[in-house]
């Protein structure tokens, strides 16, 4: 069990990281950091499942019999770029937020929508 | 021959990932940092060679050029930040 | 073994050394300025003496020309980014460790 | 192979220490230096895992423009957080202990670690792509062939993902929503950097013609429209540091890199409407080359990824601009 299956284990801890401080930390920029986090476990997951042992980089040559799975290597290729681009998306409505409001904390956020409602 | 150098990579990442934990200060972490990127370029290096396929070092002057581009896109956005550009004391 | 397997596993341990003191350096020693010697080391004499080691392993004229521009490329980019650092790190004031500090 | 599991189990360790001292850091900057860290460490992996494309991209993406973006977003705002409070520190936990829990619990069913005999490995289209391929289109490099052929639209919906979101970015920060201010706050620091500067420049024509080979070589070796995209991005990113905003975008005006933008994805799309038009489906390349198909899949794979690569470096260029171009409110 161990050792069939301690890759999934530790992707799954980092995963767990990245999810704890998006939903545990309020400032918005250290969320977006725990989605990439969480972003590269699943990538790493994705990877792991292609990969053979003895096997290599699935670029064909002359000599090399065994390949990991090229499929779930595309899949990450793109989702690698979508990633940083969506990063950047919310990096832009961060600093948008920060601009309206004078801070990036998700509670002085709230408060400050309260004030507004109230007066 | 080439599994000691591996190891002996692995242990230099190691020591310096402790420098880049601890700092103290920004310089420290940056200099760990880029001397882990060397490290990674040693890695790609070492693990084509280690593992029979060594034609894909293409990956290597990728990381060489990206450890640059790293360092100096963190010297020159951190440079104006006052509040942590003193050695020293900061916060973990 | 060949003649060249030798040179090369002569070349790679002495790499493997300087690499490995180099990080024991940047963590031990007491200041930033002082670490930035480990780091060179590391940067260029480490690196360097593996890439050789390898060099001379080399299957292929392909890799070899590969390994060629890494060595180029960190020859290049690995003095000017510490070099940058110390200047920068000094211009921010940084005090220099003299004997009888403390460790910073 | 136990040298392979001793490495890759080293990596994981340092990986998952890397992301739990990132989470414990309130100084925001040096957390993002660490996850320019937690990048190259993650390459490493995907070196390790065989997936050589996946590590160009995330060496380039996760450790150059990503860095760089958060580092440009964090000069915007605030760079330290606050203190999470204890109460908010326990639903996150309780609710990241669950869902690991149920994630191990959920992964005993799954195939080990690297088995050969595995639903993924033994699956009827892991054939097609390692072996057929090869006489369909004839590039060794099968990741390739997967992605600009087999799943051609597949990457043409993530490239309309990677233009909504350049454009999203360029609606939120760019020149429409307020007057910039060209000179990027003071003065350039870094100008007075000598050796950089010379080192910079002499860099820059490597990185581009380092592009366009990892653009061209994507058939044979790691490498494709993605990659070479954002290693463009990159190299500008770093001219932009060095020389200034300014310099940058003289090099590189706006309206050429706002029209590049579109110009890969109606490419992309263009050559789709072209494969059908000569009477094939839409993006079979087949039919551009009639009474050889695998040339035409050499030509279309081609232009494939040099319009990826139109799009995307034109994309994280402009991204790049915008962040870097806007003036800090403090």
């Amino acid at each position: 069990m161990i050792r069939s299956h301690y890759v999934f284990w530790l992707v799954f801890a980092l995963m767990m990281i990245g999810l704890y401080v998006v939903i545990s930390h309020g400032n918005l920029l250290k969320k977006l950091i725990g989605l990439s986090m969480f972003q590269v476990g699943v990538f790493l997951f994705f990877i792991s499942l292609g990969k053979v042992d003895g096997g290599s980089a699935p670029i064909i040559s002359e000599g090399v019999e065994t390949y990991s799975h090229p499929l779930p290597q595309v899949l990450i290729l793109t989702a690698i770029v979508v990633g940083v681009a969506t990063l950047a998306v919310g990096l832009a409505l961060a600093v948008r937020v920060f601009e309206a409001y004078g801070t990036v904390e998700e509670e002085e956020l709230l408060e400050r929508d309260q004030d507004e409602a109230t007066t | 021959m080439m599994f000691a150098v591996m190891a002996a990579l692995l242990v230099t990442m190691l020591l310096a990932l402790v420098r880049a934990f601890v700092g103290p200060g920004r310089y420290n972490r940056i200099l760990a940092i880029n001397t882990f990127g060397t490290k990674t370029v040693l890695f790609v290096a070492v693990a084509g060679f280690l593992f029979g396929r060594p034609e894909f070092l293409d990956i290597g002057i990728l990381y060489a050029l990206v450890n640059f581009v790293a360092v100096v896109a963190v010297l020159r956005l951190t440079h104006d930040d006052p509040v942590s550009s003193q050695n020293g004391e900061d916060g973990t | 073994m060949t003649v060249l397997d030798v040179v090369s596993g002569v070349l790679l341990s002495v790499g493997a050394v300087f690499v490995l003191s180099g990080g024991v350096g940047l963590l031990r020693f007491p200041d930033f300025y002082t670490r930035i010697h480990a780091a060179g080391i590391t940067d260029s004499a480490g690196a360097g003496l593996i890439l050789l080691g390898l060099l001379v392993q080399t299957p292929s004229w392909e890799t070899g020309v590969r390994l060629m521009i890494i060595m180029l490329f960190m020859v290049l980019t690995g003095p000017t980014a510490t070099y940058v650092l110390a200047f920068a790190a000094r211009r921010d004031g940084l005090p220099i460790w003299h004997e009888g500090d403390g460790r910073r | 192979m136990t040298t392979f599991v001793l490495i890759n189990v080293t990596l994981l360790v340092i990986l998952t220490a890397t992301a739990l001292t990132i989470s414990r850091m309130r100084a925001l900057y040096e957390a993002t230096m660490l996850t320019a860290l937690f990048s190259l460490v993650t390459a490493c992996l995907f070196v390790l895992l065989d997936a050589v494309d996946v590590a160009f991209t995330e060496a380039a993406v996760g450790v150059g423009i990503s860095t760089v973006l958060l580092l440009g977003g964090l000069s915007l705002t605030r760079s330290r957080e606050t203190v999470t409070p204890r109460r908010r520190r326990l639903p996150g936990a309780a609710v990241a202990a669950l869902t690991g829990g149920t994630l191990i619990y959920a992964a005993q069913d799954l195939p080990g670690f690297g088995a050969a005999d595995t639903p993924v490995q033994s699956h009827p289209i892991t054939d097609v792509y390692l072996r057929q391929s090869q006489e369909d289109i004839g590039i060794p490099n099968t990741v390739t062939s997967v992605l600009a052929s087999y799943r051609g639209l597949d990457t043409l919906g993530e490239l309309v993902v990677v233009v909504t979101a350049g454009v999203a970015v360029l609606l939120l920060l760019g020149p429409l929503t307020r007057p910039e201010d060209a000179g990027w706050r003071k003065a350039l620091d870094l100008v007075d950097y000598r050796v950089l500067r010379v080192v910079s420049g002499l860099l820059m024509p490597f990185i581009l013609l380092f592009a366009l080979y990892v653009l061209f070589h994507g058939d044979f070796g790691p490498g494709g429209g993605f990659q070479a995209g954002v290693i463009f991005a990159t190299g500008f990113v770093l001219y932009g540091l060095v020389f200034g905003l300014d310099k940058a975008q003289r090099v590189l005006p706006k309206a050429v890199l706002w029209s590049l933008i579109p110009l890969g994805l109606v490419l992309f799309i263009g050559l789709g409407v072209v494969s059908m038009l000569l009477g094939g489906s839409f993006l079979d390349y087949d039919t551009l080359s009639p009474g050889d198909p695998a040339a035409g899949q050499h030509l279309g794979i081609l232009l494939v990824e040099a319009a990826i690569g139109i799009t995307v470096a034109a994309v994280m260029t402009s991204v790049f601009f915008s962040f870097a171009g806007r003036r800090a409110t403090r």
